[in-house]
């Protein structure tokens, strides 16, 4: 499974305050984000860092910033996801389901549901907690429909589409039967 | 009329869409009610959306998330890809895709004996018209 | 390569990449020293008098020209007893069979052959063809004697027409010579012995687009 | 020898010329060549020579017809649409008429 093709990627960022004559030792923050690269990885831990404890940019720094790759990248997992996001009147939480083969996967469907059913644009949200759940613990009745190894469903509407997008017609000379059997 | 063919693990499907189109696949688990989790023999584990799927007849007997060496001696047992290809469905594909494939020689040839037949055609239907008068 | 940090500034150091470059390994064989070629005696050249007289003005040289002219390439496709359709020109959607390319200017001489389809031993550009993946048996065809001069048209001196003449319709017909005919028929001979009637009868026939044929998708 | 039954070419059709909001260029035409619907398939027609061939009124070399030759130059958007240079600009009473492109040079 191709593991680029998401928008957001993990991120692990670590970092602290800079060593003072009171202090030497600061405490090292570890956090693990979403964003589109590196960059934008460490702006997002100072954003949330100087919102938590008192260091920000100018008087902190960065010890490590690695992106961090799902360990098994064929298997469907449940993913919940907590999310904090703004909305036109104030600030809301939520916990999501979601079933993927990755969590960059499930962010990313994530972001899209948040932005169809709610509109919340992708700078809006919170990403406050992750966590794979097992099939036991799973709260949504649209993931707990799908833990059965022997689903089965069919397919009910086909989809008439050509091969290749050089098929592609405007007009069609037959009107396509999306009846499936 | 009830529905023959289903999305369950073990399915034999088609890719009808993109770089892997014409291959067959199996599902092997399912992810949500758009998309399974496919695998072949001779790739990894991939998921793909049911809009670039079509379900075939055939279904193998194989666990969840199975793993490769089960899923070729399934296959192996079965047989089911090669069974495929005797269908009505797979010698069509495979003769669009020899059709794609003749060189001119051979179109010449094919031409040669349609005209040759047609002719044998009419030649005899002429002698039946004829007869009939 | 190794990765680039910055400009000029390589992800290995000087250590790293000495060994990674294998001068070691040059090092040890030749103990401990790198192999170095001696420097080639000059030989010393004769001292030269100067000359007594400069020319008054530069006399104009002759630019060197530096151009070589390289082969043509032929196509990949292209090889010996392929057979070729013609796109253009009097024989176009003939099928032919290459023969050789022509050294000195790269065209490909084909021949129908003549006793098929028509078309004589003649060169044509490459450009102007296209290769189908079958092919014809040419080993016995002797084409040893087929050069661009055998192709040169013979000069005749053009008489100036008087006014009598001119009137006169041109008695003599234009007629082969009989070497040609020969050649033609030798060459006939050799490659139609191998041909089975189904490769005679394709050869025979002219390649045309049909209405839905498309080109591009078409396997030749 | 005629070669009227023997066709060897594809027929395009004349969009118009290359242009943006406000401004045309003339010296590039483009052309839809018949059942090219994707940018990959433009590769085989690329440096292709096209014939846009007209009727005058005037009679020259026994012809009524002329021709204005041109030649593929490269693709144009994703829909199989190519960019065409000619000797002379194509009239602009050309757009939407037919031209033949050539299967030479050829380069199978």
């Amino acid at each position: 499974m191709v593991q680029g093709g998401y928008k957001f990627h993990q991120y692990q960022v670590v970092g602290r305050h800079l060593p003072t004559e009171k202090e030497e030792n600061p405490t090292i923050y570890r956090m693990k984000l979403w964003a589109t690269d590196a960059v934008r990885a460490k702006s997002k831990f100072w954003y949330f860092l100087r919102k938590l404890r008192k260091v920000k940019r100018a008087n902190g720094q960065i010890l490590a910033c690695n992106e961090i790759f799902e360990r098994k990248p064929t298997t469907v997992k449940n993913f919940g996801i907590w999310v904090r996001y703004q909305s036109r009147t104030g600030y809301h939480n939520m916990y999501k389901e979601y079933r993927d083969l990755t969590l960059n996967g499930a962010v990313e469907q994530m972001y899209q549901e948040m932005g169809s059913r709610h509109r919340v644009r992708s700078p809006c949200i919170q990403i406050i907690k992750t966590a794979t759940v097992p099939a036991s613990a799973c709260k949504r009745v649209n993931i707990q429909q799908f833990h059965d190894s022997k689903i089965k469903f069919p397919l009910t509407h086909k989809v008439v589409r050509p091969s290749e997008k050089k098929f592609r017609t405007i007009f069609k000379a037959v009107r396509p039967n999306a009846a499936m059997y | 009329m009830p529905f023959k063919r289903y999305v369950e693990i073990g399915r034999v499907a088609l890719v009808n869409y993109g770089p892997e189109y014409g291959k067959l696949v199996v599902i092997t688990d399912i992810v949500d009610q758009n998309r399974a989790v496919v695998d072949r023999p001779d790739e990894t584990r991939r998921v793909i959306n049911f809009k670039r799927l079509a379900l075939t007849d055939f279904k193998i007997d194989i666990q969840r998330m199975a793993k490769k060496k089960e899923l070729t001696a399934a296959l192996k047992t079965n047989d089911v890809f090669t069974k495929f290809q005797q269908t009505a469905w797979g010698k069509k594909l495979a003769a669009r895709v020899s059709k794609s494939q003749t060189t001119d020689f051979e179109r010449y040839k094919a031409a040669v004996a349609k005209s040759k037949r047609s002719k044998a055609v009419a030649a005899s239907l002429a002698k039946l018209q004829k007869s009939a008068k | 390569m190794v990765k680039e940090v910055a400009r000029g500034v390589t992800a290995q150091g000087r250590s790293k990449s000495y060994h990674r470059r294998g001068l070691w390994a040059i090092k040890k064989k030749n103990g401990g020293k790198f192999p170095t070629h001696p420097k080639q005696q000059k030989a010393e050249e004769p001292a030269k008098k100067a000359p007594r007289f400069y020319p008054a003005e530069d006399a104009p040289k002759a630019l060197r020209r530096r151009a070589i002219r390289k082969p043509t390439k032929l196509r990949a496709s292209i090889t010996p007893g392929t057979v070729l359709i013609l796109l253009a020109g009097r024989f176009k959607g003939k099928r032919v069979v290459f023969l050789k390319q022509l050294e000195e200017n790269g065209l490909l001489l084909v021949t129908g052959p003549f006793k098929v389809n028509g078309v004589p031993l003649r060169r044509v550009n490459q450009a102007y063809v296209i290769a189908t993946s079958t092919k014809v048996d040419v080993s016995n065809v002797d084409v040893s004697k087929f050069d661009d001069k055998y192709f040169k048209p013979t000069e005749k001196k053009q008489k100036k027409k008087g006014e009598q003449e001119f009137f006169e319709e041109p008695t003599e017909a234009k007629e082969l010579p009989a070497e040609y005919k020969e050649n033609q028929k030798a060459v006939d001979a050799a490659l139609t012995a191998k041909l089975t009637p189904e490769l005679t009868g394709y050869l025979s026939t002219r390649f045309s687009l049909r209405s839905g044929d498309r080109p591009h998708l078409l396997k030749f | 020898m005629g070669g009227e039954k023997i066709r060897l070419y594809v027929t395009g059709s004349i969009l118009g010329y290359q242009r943006g909001k406000r401004n045309q260029n003339n010296n590039v035409s483009l052309i839809k060549i018949d059942g090219v619907a994707s940018q990959e398939e433009v590769e085989f027609y690329l440096g292709k020579r096209i014939a846009y061939i007209y009727k005058a009124k005037t009679q020259k070399k026994n012809s009524f017809y002329r021709v204005i030759w041109g030649k593929v130059h490269r693709s144009h958007g994703n829909c199989g649409v190519v960019r065409a240079k000619f000797r002379k600009n194509l009239p602009s009473i050309s757009m939407g008429g037919k031209v033949r492109v050539m299967l030479y040079p050829s380069r199978v």
